[in-house]
């Protein structure tokens, strides 16, 4: 039962194991031994966690960046108040996948992408971003390749399958089944080609205003973030964590919040730093080259969209 | 002066060769024989789950009418269906009757009062055109993500066409019956009640044709906004996972609450203007 | 209670359709109206019912309604101008429905009209489901409920067939025999106005003006007499002689957008 | 027989005191006025840039007109503007044009013969309530992600308002003007060319307003397919990214185009129905 | 050409609208129909212009129409029945677009048949422009540029006011005195029929029986003279006592949804 003196905070999240920190924090009840009283609400896009937070039908969002986020925060409807899930080398998150056709005819290696048609879900999304990584990685032009928005993974997958786009980023959940069917090829991850922070924690003014309770919720899920990296991101090798005594509970706590068998929970950890940090320079980056291509609005840099009381720099 | 005359027709006609007048009154009358429309519509069904059963084409592609029906009956049994209905219908019952009233409001104003009329009109033509699909995420920003934006959206698209169709019906309620009424010095209030309200009803209800329509393609629209059920959700998750046959269930489901809910205007016609 | 038309002119914005039209319809009296299309009688009687305001001129009443009147000034009109929503009894009691009449007084009120029409069996009957005929006895009937001291009737007969004319002119007759109520009669038919009307106003083409006011000297009781009839009949073909060429203009006259 | 009466009404009306009849015909005639309409445009115009520039509200929530304006001009300026209008307007003319010309035929035919009407209505009013937004996903299936579904999507949408109006109208010619051509055994395609067609050009054209309408909302849902430009497209990207400014500068030009077509419409009526 | 009625009865669904109606129309001759509301005369006219086929008993043909008629029998219509769309000169060429005409000869008819009816200054104006008389004027035009045998006329001047009746059916009488042209002429007014017909056909309640079928004797150009006309006016009395309790009857039906 809820104790009178708890404070009420509603975290707004995806189903993906990159929040996995909130479900552990929730379910070990990390959140109640600091006090508070936490709600968690269930979206289908990161977008709207988003635009959730800035109207203030949840509290505090835990998802990726996107160029909706950072406009959201650059008109001060929000601000970052720490980091989630980075993309980094051996723990695969997003894929870059050719369709069988393409494949075949030579798109074998991420930097082949150069001038092919790439599926996505939304322009100024964080696919959108990686491939602009990728061709600052291998210098090729952004606007060579064809990019191709789709609004739904089911689109992508539906447009990859058909072979009517060569390529697509994807989460390694969303395309899991495809690659078991034979019906995409895999070129690798972005991890492994560009790391970057990917996601983060943030909150509204509102919420801003309670100090105290914003610094309980980063202070328990630290707590399971630590956890979580000393346990299970520890096992991983190969891209895939192991399924020990230890592991189990919390991979078994991920698998209730996803909705997935532990056996696929395992394929897909996301990296998350054990101290909460945020990679600021990599945020700054990002505005930057969001501003450049004219997802993001003009005007503001990461110093103006970071909670600095809170955000830990890497 | 008035005399029968005597001249028997049939009598003379034999004297001259007599032939038809040639008949030239055919077609043009395409009343729907209410069996054929059935029939065709079996006959379609069959085609097309032969086609599936003989696996001519991908089910993924087009699923026949049995996987769709299995479909069905999996979410009718497991009780999702009704609950989807349910929420779907709660929205839209409340966005409609919230865009109907204030439809009507502004209608009536319109139709009777100048500056109304030119004020309205004015911001009815510019607003209608409107895609409601590109105001969502304004209707986000200012209502948030519950209830309230799905609920706006479908009042919003409700409450333009109902208000183009009550200034319509209040327009056509002819002239001659309200001067009538001013001639018995029948008060303005009166008049309004008594000629105007019956005398635009038929146009307001076949507004409600039109708006029913427009509220089940919205709520679809509507629930793209973080809904997690509604039948517009389930057709929406069917559509991103791709798994055609709950899709096209989904999609009868619409198809046939559009259909009952034409039924039942129908039957609200037949009931207020029997008079006609 | 006279109504008086008193130099009445009216134009609707640049169209010149009435032009100083004077004459008094005394109490009882059935006065006639009939001129070429177009020339204003339907504007005449919009005026003179207080519907319409005139650009020059007024409409003026004298001496005071019979008591019990309700609506001294009472319309017929030509398209019957029934609720189609309503039914023959509702229809009747709707100019009653915002007066003082108790709903007792209005029901027998209503129940009394509708005999004197001959309407009593089609009380619950929609208009749709009526002849014309009897749709003209509705609208009679509801005028007949408010007791009117004069009826304007805009050519009343006119959109009815002629074997259902003449039944409903007989209707007219008799209703107006007793002298207690006073017309104000719209019609393009000479046969209509000389078999009704004391006095016959002939207006000109647009912009009507009075061209001749004819008095028809033989009571109207009477009208029914072979003589009689003959002489009415010479009555009509002179007024006919006296406007045709008009009718012809108006009728070849093209209206444009 | 015929005499002028001498009775002058000026000269007996001094007798008694006469009194006006009351005048009772007010009211009822709401013609719009143009400038009150652009008056209150402009009214709340004022208000709205006063709103924003005091800093009421966070521009985020409501972007003040000029900032819209601002924001236009940029896209315009960039040439993105005319880049996406033009993408977005091939897409409604072809989408719109397919579904009209198919609406048309099979209108014809349900509003023309027995076994066409009693086949074609089953499927029109079992078909037309689905919502095409829950189609997206089969078109592409079927269609793949080019301009084909996109297109598809407008046609299907068009295709169904076009019917209906099309056999509305067809129902509508007064059938004594087909008796009338009977009676000169007028052969059944003069009937058709000449009677039925002009006969039902009203309705039609009432239908490509409807019609119009629904093309412009369906090319945002269209858009929402891989469309790289459009102007559906710009204001989907412009609502993902949160860039209100942009986002109602979007909707602006949705409007306009809107209107646009309407005052098309209007002419085209006036030139073809100018009998009327 | 001679038209015949031969034992026709029509039914529509359950309700019966003619019983054995039986009379030959000779070429040249007019034979008017009257009868009460509702009683098949257009359903008769109908059957007869092979409209509509009869329940029972046949409409029939004798003899050749004459030389360069394209449309035996032709109809005017009560409501005129123009192309609303079409100027007067392109309602009147209507029927002859499906001919061989060349489009030379198809002027040259058009234009003598507006000369003949008065409509030459007509010629561009579209319907809604004129006033009813001249309405009709361009359906008696348009059905003569067919070169009938025989009209077919339901009612052509009940819509239109009194006036314009009268110089309308002025205009028939001239049409039809020099009796190359035949014609069944549908009508509720009997001052009409007597006017204009040869013979009159008097048709019984629903379902429609002959009743009587009356000659006119005098002949139809000395109708205007003064005696004549008492005449016809006592013929015309004769038929309403005749049809006058049928009318009130049809009048005071009840149409059932
Ligand atoms: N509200 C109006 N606005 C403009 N013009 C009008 C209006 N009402 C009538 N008119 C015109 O005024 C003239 C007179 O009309 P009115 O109806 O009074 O004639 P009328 O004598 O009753 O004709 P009819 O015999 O055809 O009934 C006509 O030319 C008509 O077109
Ligand atoms: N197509 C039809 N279907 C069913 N009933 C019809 C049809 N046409 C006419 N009737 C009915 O048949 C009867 C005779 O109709 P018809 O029009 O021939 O009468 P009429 O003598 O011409 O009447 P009026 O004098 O009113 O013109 C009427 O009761 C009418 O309601
Ligand atoms: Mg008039
Ligand atoms: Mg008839």
């Amino acid at each position: 039962a809820a104790r009178a003196d708890e404070t009420k905070l509603r975290i707004g999240v995806l189903r993906l194991s990159s929040s996995a920190p909130v479900f552990i924090a929730l379910d070990k009840g990390y959140f109640r031994d600091a006090g508070l009283d936490v709600e968690l609400k269930f979206f289908d896009a990161a977008q709207p966690i988003a635009v959730a937070t800035a109207t203030g039908d949840v509290d505090v969002g835990v998802t990726a960046f996107t160029a909706g986020l950072y406009n959201l925060a650059g008109k001060g409807a929000l601000k970052i108040i720490g980091g989630m899930s980075r993309d980094r080398p051996g723990f695969p998150l997003i894929g870059y996948f050719a369709s069988n056709k393409a494949y075949e005819s030579g798109l074998k290696t991420p930097k082949d992408i150069a001038g092919k048609r790439v599926a996505m879900t939304q322009v100024g999304s964080s696919f959108h971003y990686s491939v602009g990584l990728l061709a600052e990685k291998y210098g090729f032009k952004l606007a060579d390749v064809k990019i191709v928005p789709l609004q739904s993974m089911s689109n992508m997958a539906a447009a990859i399958k058909g072979e009517t786009v060569d390529a697509a980023l994807m989460p390694v959940s969303a395309a899991r089944k495809l690659m078991d069917e034979g019906a995409i090829k895999h070129l690798g991850w972005v991890g492994d080609e560009t790391p970057w922070q990917v996601s983060g924690v943030f909150a509204g003014p509102k919420t801003l205003a309670n100090a105290a309770s914003v610094s309980k919720l980063l202070a328990s899920l630290q707590r399971a973030e630590r956890e979580y990296h000393d346990v299970v991101l520890a096992s991983v090798k190969d891209g895939t964590a192991a399924i020990d005594d230890r592991t189990k509970p919390l991979l078994d706590i991920v698998g209730k919040y996803t909705n997935l068998p532990v056996d696929q929970v395992v394929g897909n950890c996301a990296y998350i730093d054990p101290d909460g940090k945020l990679d600021v320079k990599n945020i700054d980056s990002q505005i930057k080259w969001l501003q450049a291509q004219g997802f993001a609005d003009p005007g503001y840099d990461a110093a103006a969209i970071i909670a600095k009381d809170y955000v830990k720099p890497d | 002066m008035l005399e029968r005359t005597s001249k028997d027709p049939t009598e003379t006609a034999g004297v001259q060769p007599a032939r038809h007048v040639p008949f030239r009154g055919a077609g043009f009358t395409p009343a729907a024989s209410r069996w054929a429309g059935w029939l065709a519509l079996a006959a379609v069904l069959v085609v097309w789950q032969l086609v599936g059963g003989l696996a001519l084409v991908n089910p993924l592609f087009l699923p026949t009418p049995a996987m769709i029906m299995r479909a069905l009956y999996r979410l009718a049994a497991s009780g999702a269906l009704w609950q989807h209905v349910s929420a779907s219908f709660v929205r839209i019952v409340a966005g409609w009757a919230l865009g109907t009233a204030s439809g009507i409001a502004v209608g009536f104003a319109i139709g009777l009062w100048r500056i109304a009329r030119s004020i309205g009109i004015t911001f009815v033509s510019a607003l209608f055109p409107i895609p409601k699909i590109a105001v969502l995420p304004l209707l986000i920003l200012w209502l948030g993500i519950g209830e309230q934006p799905k609920i706006a959206t479908i009042a919003l698209g409700v409450f333009f066409s109902t208000t183009i169709s009550v200034y319509s019906g209040v327009d056509a309620v002819p002239r001659n019956l309200i001067r009538m009424a001013q001639s018995f010095d029948v008060p303005f209030p009166t008049i309004v009640r008594k000629v105007i309200w019956p005398g635009a009803l038929p146009s307001i209800l076949a507004g409600f044709r039109i708006t029913a329509s427009v509220a089940l393609m919205l709520v679809v629209s509507a629930e793209m906004i973080g809904a997690e059920t509604g039948i517009g959700t389930f057709v929406l998750q069917a559509g991103n996972l791709m798994q055609t046959d709950q899709l096209m269930a989904g999609i009868l489901v619409l198809s046939l609450f559009g259909l009952a809910v034409g039924r039942l205007i129908s039957l609200l016609e037949a009931r207020l203007l029997h008079w006609r | 209670m006279d109504l008086i038309a008193q130099g009445i002119s009216h134009r609707f914005d640049r169209l010149e359709v009435l032009d100083d039209v004077s004459f008094t319809v005394a109490a009882g009296e059935v006065v006639a109206i009939v001129g070429p299309s177009g020339c204003g009688k339907s504007t005449l009687l919009s005026i003179l019912g207080g519907l319409l305001q005139p650009s020059a001129g007024q409409a003026l009443l004298r001496g005071a309604p019979p008591p019990g009147c309700l609506n001294p000034l009472t319309f017929v009109f030509q398209d019957f101008a029934l609720l189609p929503w309503a039914s023959v009894a509702e229809n009747v009691a709707f100019p009653l429905l915002h007066t003082s009449l108790s709903v007792a007084q209005r029901t027998a009120v209503v129940d009394d009209v509708l005999q004197r029409t001959g309407l009593s069996d089609f009380r619950a009957v929609y208009p749709k489901q009526l002849s014309g005929g009897m749709r003209q006895r509705v609208g009679l009937a509801r005028a007949l409920a408010v007791r009117p001291a004069m009826l304007l009737m805009d050519e009343p007969l006119s959109a009815l067939d002629s074997q259902t004319r003449e039944l409903l002119m007989e209707d007219f007759v008799d209703l107006l025999a007793d002298g207690t109520l006073g017309a104000v009669y719209v019609t393009h038919n000479l046969e209509e106005a000389v078999r009704l009307a004391d006095r016959i106003v002939v207006l000109s083409r647009r912009p009507g003006r009075i061209r001749k006011i004819v008095n028809v000297a033989s009571p109207r009781h009477s009208r029914g007499d072979a003589a009689t009839r003959a002489q009415l009949l010479e009555l009509q073909n002179e007024l006919w002689v006296l406007i045709r060429d008009e009718a012809i203009d108006a009728e070849r006259e093209v209206q444009h957008a």
